[in-house]
């Protein structure tokens, strides 16, 4: 019995290891991003301004990334993210340039709104049990008119300039808008982790079935993953609007991509039951790095997604021949319970079972 | 297992295409049905409101085109869906065929069905590339397809801007202008002739649905296909070659989404990149709204027609009611979900009927 | 920016007059029209009221204004045919996709519509339009370009900001800024061609931002060819305290504020008004038979002007005396009526 | 103590094509052991579900102290202190195995978790069953057997009144299941009345006082005292008529046969140390042990789906390199049915029909890989009326079976597929007594028609009926070897003792051969 126990203490590592391996991985790949735009720029890159802008954009990939992953961590997709950001954004300018709203309110109300929005997506789901895939998509449809009811074709700009001091703002080169983001993503790290709320909402997602037999219900779960998403939405919205020249119909419109790359490439499997906070912050970040190499290497937008394309399949199936390299030089040790090779969706899907509503 | 004493949605969606339908439930429960019904009270509340709903020429001809069209688009998805895949990479897969056919014309000088050929080896090569990767490295097909995605963006553009002026291929080769305009009218046989609201190229689109059907009911590649999706452990361990589907289930969509790149081309006349730009959301809410199961394994090829015919006619129908952009989206998405939610009843009602008279 | 509409009618009648009589529409009111433009934007917004105006003043059976294309050619092919069905018979169109449009355009001819290609004109040269009203794309941004080079005093380094680069249009809009930039002899140098960046504000100001983060001290000039592009340039110089001089094209409210205002030095305005205040008046005539175009699929320029902070207030008389001078042109030379 | 804790009365459920309650009874009184018995698809689990508010009933109602109790949710029932072990594994994968335990009502303040406060009532609950786990570890990384026995300490957890077992020792070998009777009888002892779905009657007759009888969905015997049924009478009420066991007909062994699948000197890369076995057309070989011993690790290694590290496997006389399952099928002709059937065994989602012809495909495709699809009916229908399986239709849902008709799709696909060689992983888990009679036959048919067979099983009575010789493992290591004397008693004995002795370096095998 001793040597089972040893034996377990040495796999536990190992296994830890293993699951976090993305995450290791996503920071080195941002580690040797920084390091390469460092030297490129000869070392601009880490100076104030720099460092400031950087950080601004990054903001938006890791709300609306974060929004996504609430919705993927119970097995749901949300495709209103770019719309119902786009249209909270648009409600905030226009209330409070056209009907002269004060900001603090104005910004209040959308955020509410987008919570709502969710609240009502989510429970529409559950109350039809229509698949929230095509829910969502419905949503984002309306949401899209009316967006375009709320500002037509013009940029919405004559609002607050408290609200946009606040959005620029940047004590010490660290934007607020930054700052933000990373509180949200902080905050619902614990969330998730630490109260019993966000961990039924996991249970839901990695086993419905269980986790309705043990009282969880998961119409619950779902419709408050839905909302969470709306609130994180409200709040990228919000930044959006504080940072931004002004609102037009734009506003979101390449959100929807970027949400899903954000938590799956940061490891969050698209069949629920898991949340990845760092590693969708980091993805953030690589998305972010990106960027900034197309602008100091003055890119061609087109060679930029090619060799993003590129590299990243290489990375891919190199990767996956250097572990299997390894693993037959049986360097690898008590790796987790082999996946069927080719399952094509990861070890973390091969256990989670199908079913619930999705 | 079920536990939901009301029907989930894999209870009632489950489409009869794989297999017989479940004799204990009548034909009426049948999903497509419903679609059907759907489909056919909208048009007729349409042409109640509009008349000209039934204009043969100016506005079934390009309705069913596009039903056409987007109908392929979304089998190219469901093609991955079966093994509980994605593929992100639809629009530029197409635009990837349309590429090649379109330098077959203009530089090679082929004929229209040679380069059509030349198109779907294009879309078949790129879609076993994508598979054979995802088969190969274990990844999740969403991060693969999205790196595709990428890759060929850049490709196609580079591609369009290295060799044309315009980023088009702007060549025709005899027939084409003949294809685009064609409808069953042309064809007679003796004095009668075909209707004029049916355009030729849905030749392509039948094939496809045809194609796929035979494949999927009563093939062994395509009951193998299902089952790697429904549970890609329990195929593995029963012997199927999961990898093998896998590869073959993006090759086939790579073919599916380049015959539609093709189709697309005709429709408007040059082979440009811009093609299947707008492909990947109408992917996926037609093969979902057939019933298609995005976690795999269920698949409806006559779904996907009726999906995606569905979302046509009620655009169709705003655009003749003179619906503007205003409210459009608006319309567009509360019809679809408030259509769903009807037939949602139906099916509510129909299986209590069911359990009632067991 | 539509205040003029009152004063062109008589403007518009004026040239009618002098043609004898024959390209003064005599009924319109079986003529309904249709403005098409590509999708929701600015630039098109003028076309609006310009349409309603035309059919008030002329007495036309109805005049449309439909956006609902969405930027892509089979939606646009769509909507036209849904609005023939619907009874309309003359289309202004911009095309989506200047490559493709030509197909349409020859499609509604066929069935005996009218048919004009507004602000924008077939790729390759042929136009199956009756006619093509527009601002040459090239042209335009060539002036944007000079207008800048100007702002920068004649020497410096350039960016060019625009949108879809697979898009003919676009290809036309950074041929005409590297016109204008050889054309210094290499005392302006063209820095970058930023494309793909009009989807969306916030990319568009993301690239601004990073290009001025990276880039800033190297660049003495801004040109932006589309929308986005511009109000984020505009707001990233002001924000960064940049030297660079921005210039942007068309005349939404946001730009001529930040003209006003200084953060943008220049930008140059088409002419959306005029192209659907004549383009309507045009397919009447061609529609109820009064007149034909003596040399069908013509192209027309509709004029752009450089506007600046000097002449905000009032360019657009320049503008109205331009569309003036169109209308007589047309009655004159490209009309044959009666 | 013959107080009535929960009454069920004339309960009905139904499912779209089938009645799966139609008017049962049940009694429970407290400090009693209640048997609930039936075939296959007899309606034990549904039953269950009802009492713990997973499905509404249609008709019926439920009676606590005589006051009439309604479930809107499985909540609602561990709120009126009714506690379950369904009979799926129901644990979410992700979370660690305290998490599992206390997901009910996690320990908490203010609404955040707190961890620390879990493993102590967590490493309690698993003790109480002798299970040694790290409370840590994701459930995930356990085998079937051990979240078998975790599923159990959480329905312990929450101390219930009821306590619901839905066929617990399915999986467990023989002394696993001892101590989860003792702790069974320590709750009765308190007062809990447990209820208890088995079909290993034995066990049954050992530990339960009252019983019910389901039969189609209806109850033949209500609420009755055990003590006046024999087991044949059980057998015969749950059957609905005489149930004869016939005898197994001789069946000798060429013990001189090249083995079919032979292991030298295996070592794996789960821990695996010098494994040898060898296994000979005709004969039946059980892999026995406790549970987490690494069998069904070693089986899927040789498979290809964990890595050799050392040693040679021979199938055949040739020296083989398995990369895959498929490889293994096709190539090498070897079939292997999983123990995990859930998960790896059947599709849920997909019809019944394609979960059993799956492996015949490859036989039934003609050209363009068309298959007919009468003759795949055929096939599937021969296997489904030759193992009895209770389905509506072909086209149901293997997701919608019973359990014990889940793992008889789960097999036939294997028997439907005919392989030169049958790994078998605890292969009537949850399958009912007629069918495991039919199975047991099955199995010694195909041995006398010369097949190889590997059988693994926690069953020792499966093990002492039908193997030839059983290999014994613990702890990654073969232990031992014992010749079957098909004597249970002799034979448990003597398993027992080589599991208990391992201690004292290598025992000799007992016995003869290899
Ligand atoms: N969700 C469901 N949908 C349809 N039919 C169901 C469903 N659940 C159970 N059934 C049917 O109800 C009947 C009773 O099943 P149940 O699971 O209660 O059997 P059981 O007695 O537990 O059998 P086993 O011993 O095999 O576990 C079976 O015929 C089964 O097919
Ligand atoms: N030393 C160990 N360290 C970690 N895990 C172990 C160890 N020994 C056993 N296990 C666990 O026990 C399992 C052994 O499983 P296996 O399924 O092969 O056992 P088995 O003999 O078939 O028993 P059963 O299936 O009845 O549990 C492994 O999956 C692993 O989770
Ligand atoms: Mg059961
Ligand atoms: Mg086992």
């Amino acid at each position: 019995m001793t040597r089972l126990q040893d034996r377990r203490a040495a796999a536990l590592p190992a296994l830890r290891r293993y699951s976090r391996s993305t995450t290791a991985t996503l920071l080195g790949v941002v580690v040797a991003g920084c390091v390469v735009l460092g030297i490129a720029s000869s070392g601009s890159f880490f100076e104030g301004p720099s460092v400031r802008t950087f950080l601004q954009y990054v903001a938006t990939p890791i709300l609306i990334g974060l929004a996504q992953m609430v919705a993927l961590c119970v097995g749901q997709l949300n495709l209103s993210v770019g719309a119902l950001g786009g249209f909270s954004a648009c409600l905030m300018g226009v209330l409070m340039a056209d009907t002269g709203v004060p900001a603090g309110l104005a910004v209040l109300i959308g955020v509410l709104t987008a919570t709502l929005i969710g609240l009502l997506t989510g429970v529409f789901i559950i109350a039809t049990r229509i698949n929230g895939f095509i829910v969502t998509l419905g949503t984002m449809t309306i949401l899209l008119g009316a967006q375009y009811r709320l500002s037509g074709t013009r940029t919405i700009d004559e609002y607050s300039a408290a609200l946009r001091d606040l959005g620029r703002a940047a004590p010490l080169n660290i934007p607020l808008v930054f700052v933000t983001a990373l509180a949200a993503a902080a905050l619902l790290a614990a969330f998730i982790r630490r109260t019993v709320v966000g961990r039924r909402l996991l249970a839901a997602g990695g086993n419905p079935l269980a986790a309705r037999l043990s009282g969880i219900s998961t119409d619950r779960q779902i419709v408050l993953a839905h909302t969470l998403s709306g609130l994180l939405i409200g709040i990228a919205a919000l930044t959006a609007t504080a940072s931004l020249p002004g609102v037009n119909r734009s506003v979101g419109g390449d959100w929807l991509l970027p949400s899903f790359a954000a938590p799956i490439i940061g490891g969050v499997a698209l069949t629920g039951g898991s949340v990845a906070v760092f590693g969708t912050v980091l993805a953030a970040f690589v998305m972010r790095l990106i960027d900034t190499a197309r602008a100091q290497f003055s890119l061609d937008p087109s060679w930029v997604n090619f060799l993003i394309g590129v590299v990243v399949l290489g990375t891919v199936v190199g990767g996956r021949i250097h572990q299997s390299h390894l693993e037959k030089k049986g360097k690898a040790t008590g790796g987790p319970p082999p996946a069927p090779p080719a399952d094509g969706t990861g070890p973390a899907t091969a256990l989670a079972p199908t079913g619930g509503a999705r | 297992m079920k536990t939901a004493s009301a029907p989930r949605a894999s209870e009632t969606d489950r489409p009869t295409d794989g297999a017989r339908p479940p004799h204990r439930l009548p034909f009426w429960v049948n999903q497509r049905l419903g679609l059907l019904v759907l489909i056919v009270a909208l048009a007729a509340v349409f042409g109640l409101l509009r008349p000209a709903f039934f204009d043969e020429r100016l506005v079934l001809f390009p309705l069913l085109r596009d039903i056409a069209t987007l109908t392929v688009v979304a089998l190219a998805q469901m093609v991955v869906l079966s093994v509980g895949h994605m593929n992100l990479a639809v629009g530029r897969m197409a635009a990837f065929g349309a590429l090649f056919a379109g330098f077959g014309y203009d530089r090679l000088g082929l004929s229209l069905p040679m380069g059509l050929v030349l198109c779907l080896l294009a879309g078949c090569a790129i879609g076993a590339l994508t598979g054979w990767i995802i088969a190969r490295a274990g990844v999740s097909s969403f991060v693969v397809t999205l790196a595709m995605d990428f890759a060929l963006l850049g490709l196609v553009s580079l591609l369009y801007s290295a060799l044309t002026e315009n980023a088009a291929f702007t060549t025709r080769p005899d027939g084409l202008t003949e294809l685009r305009s064609a409808s069953l009218a042309d064809i007679c046989l003796g004095p009668v002739c075909g209707s004029p609201a049916v355009p030729q190229i849905a030749q392509f689109t039948l094939l496809a649905v045809i194609g796929l059907g035979f494949l999927y009911t009563r093939t062994r590649m395509g009951r193998e296909l299902l089952l790697t999706g429904a549970n890609p452990n329990a195929a593995e361990l029963s012997g199927i070659p999961t990898g093998r589907r896998i590869i073959l289930a993006h090759a086939l969509s790579g073919l599916l989404a380049a015959l539609a790149g093709f189709m697309a081309a005709v429709g408007t006349g040059t082979f440009r990149a811009s093609i299947g730009e707008d492909f990947m959301l109408p992917s996926f809410l037609g093969a979902v709204l057939g019933g298609t199961l995005l976690t795999g394994g269920v698949v409806s090829v006559v779904g996907a027609l009726l999906g995606t015919a569905l979302v046509g006619v009620i655009r169709k129908g705003l655009d003749l009611l003179g619906v503007g952009l205003e409210s459009l989206n608006i319309y567009l998405g509360c019809v679809l979900l408030l259509a769903l939610s009807a037939d949602r009843v139906r099916t509510v009602v129909s299986y209590r009927k069911v359990v009632r008279s067991t | 920016t539509v205040k003029n509409s009152g004063d062109t009618g008589p403007a518009g009648n004026a040239p009618a007059k002098r043609g004898g009589g024959t390209a003064e529409l005599a009924d319109g009111s079986g003529v309904k029209i249709a403005l098409v433009p590509g999708g929701a934007h600015p630039y098109f917004q003028p076309w609006k009221r310009a349409g309603a105006d035309a059919k008030k003043r002329l007495g036309l059976g109805d005049v449309t204004f439909d956006e609902t294309a969405e930027w892509d050619q089979q939606k646009q092919n769509d909507l036209l045919s849904t609005l023939a069905a619907r009874g309309y018979n003359a289309f202004g169109i911009f095309g989506v996709s200047p490559t493709d449009i030509n197909t349409t355009f020859a499609d509604l001819k066929s069935q005996g519509f009218a048919v004009a290609s507004l602000a924008s004109c077939p790729a390759g040269g042929k136009n199956a339009a009756d006619f093509c009203l527009s601002t040459d794309v090239e042209l335009a941004a060539y002036k944007a370009a000079r207008a800048t080079i100007d702002a920068m005093g004649g020497q410096g380094r350039l960016v060019h900001l625009t949108g879809n680069n697979v898009d003919a249009n676009t290809q036309r809009r950074i041929k005409g800024v590297k016109k204008a930039v050889q054309e210094t002899g290499g005392k302006v140098t063209l820095l970058q061609t930023i494309t793909d960046i009009d989807k969306d504000l916030q990319t568009a100001q993301k690239a601004v931002s990073d290009l001025i983060a990276s880039k800033g001290p190297q660049i003495q000039g801004i040109v932006s060819t589309s929308y986005n592009p511009a109000v984020a340039a505009a707001e990233a110089v002001r924000e960064s305290g940049s030297k660079a001089k921005v210039v942007a094209i068309d005349d939404d409210a946001k730009i001529l504020s930040s003209v006003k205002n200084g953060s943008v030095s220049a930008t140059v305005v088409q002419n959306p008004v005029g192209q659907a205040d004549i383009g309507a008046w045009v397919l009447a005539l061609l529609q109820s038979k009064q007149c034909t175009m003596k040399q069908p699929g013509v192209t027309i320029d509709s004029g752009s002007f450089v506007v600046t902070k000097k002449n905000v207030a009032d360019y657009d008389d320049a503008r109205k005396a331009k569309t003036a001078q169109l209308k007589k042109k047309f009655a004159d030379e490209y009309l044959s009526c009666g | 103590m013959n107080d009535v804790l929960l009454e069920c009365d004339d309960i009905v459920k139904v499912f779209p094509g089938v009645r799966a309650l139609d008017g049962v009874g049940l009694r429970l009184t407290a400090g009693s052991v209640h048997a609930l018995l039936g075939e296959n698809g007899a309606g034990k689990s549904t039953l269950i579900k009802v009492i713990t508010g997973v499905h509404a009933p249609d008709g019926g109602r439920l009676l606590q102290a005589g006051r009439e109790l309604r479930l809107h949710s499985p909540l609602d029932a561990a709120h009126a202190g009714i506690g379950v072990v369904h009979q799926e594994r129901n644990l979410i994968p992700g979370f660690s195995v305290a998490e599992n335990i206390t997901l009910q009502n996690p320990p908490s303040r203010r609404g955040l978790v707190d961890r620390e406060a879990m493993t102590a009532p967590a490493r309690r609950c698993l003790a109480e069953l002798g299970l040694d786990i790290d409370p840590h570890r994701p459930v995930r990384e356990l085998s079937v057997a051990q979240q078998q026995l975790v599923e159990i300490a959480k329905a312990l957890h929450t101390e219930s009144r009821v306590l619901l077992l839905d066929e617990p020792t399915a999986s467990l070998s023989p002394q696993e299941a001892e101590r989860l009777f003792d702790v069974v009888r320590r709750l009765t002892a308190r007062g809990t009345c447990v209820v208890f779905v088995s079909h290993k009657l034995e066990e049954v007759f050992t530990i339960c006082d009252t019983v019910t009888v389901l039969r189609d969905g209806r109850s033949v015997l209500e609420s009755a005292p055990l003590a006046e049924y024999t087991q044949d009478d059980v057998v015969t009420l749950m059957v609905g008529r005489a149930h004869a066991v016939t005898a197994m007909p001789p069946r000798p062994v060429d013990t001189s046969a090249m083995p079919a699948l032979s292991l030298t000197g295996v070592s794996t890369a789960s821990g695996h140390r010098d494994i040898s076995l060898d296994v000979r057309p005709g004969e039946i070989v059980g892999l026995y042990g406790l549970v987490g011993a690494g069998r069904s690790e070693l089986v899927k290694a040789v498979l290809g789906l964990d890595r050799i590290t050392g040693g040679h496997v021979r199938v055949h006389g040739k020296r083989a390199k398995i990369g895959s399952p498929r490889q293994a099928l096709h190539q090498y002709g070897i079939g292997y049915l999983t123990e995990n059937r859930k998960e790896e065994g059947v599709f849920l989602e997909q019809p019944i029909l394609r979960n059993i012809t799956v492996t015949v495909w490859q036989k039934l495709a003609k050209a363009l890989g068309y298959i007919s699809s009468r003759r795949e009916r055929d096939v599937a229908q021969d296997l489904v009326e030759r193992l009895g399986i209770r389905i509506s239709g072909l086209a149901q849902n293997a997701g919608e079976l019973s359990g014990g008709n889940q793992q008889k799709v789960s097999l036939s696909k294997w028997l439907a597929a005919d392989t030169r060689l049958l790994v078998v992983d605890e292969p009537t888990v949850g399958v009912d007594v007629r069918t495991k009679h039919a199975f047991h036959e099955l199995i010694w048919e195909l041995a006398r028609g010369g097949l190889p067979i590997l059988l693994i099983s926690s069953d020792l009575a499966e093990m002492v009926t039908l193997a030839d010789r059983v290999v014994v493992m613990a702890d990654h290591r073969i232990r031992g070897e014992v010749d079957n004397d098909h004597d249970y008693d002799r034979m448990s004995g003597r398993i027992i003792r080589i599991i208990h002795d391992h201690d004292d370096a290598v025992v000799p095998a007992e016995g003869a051969s290899s």
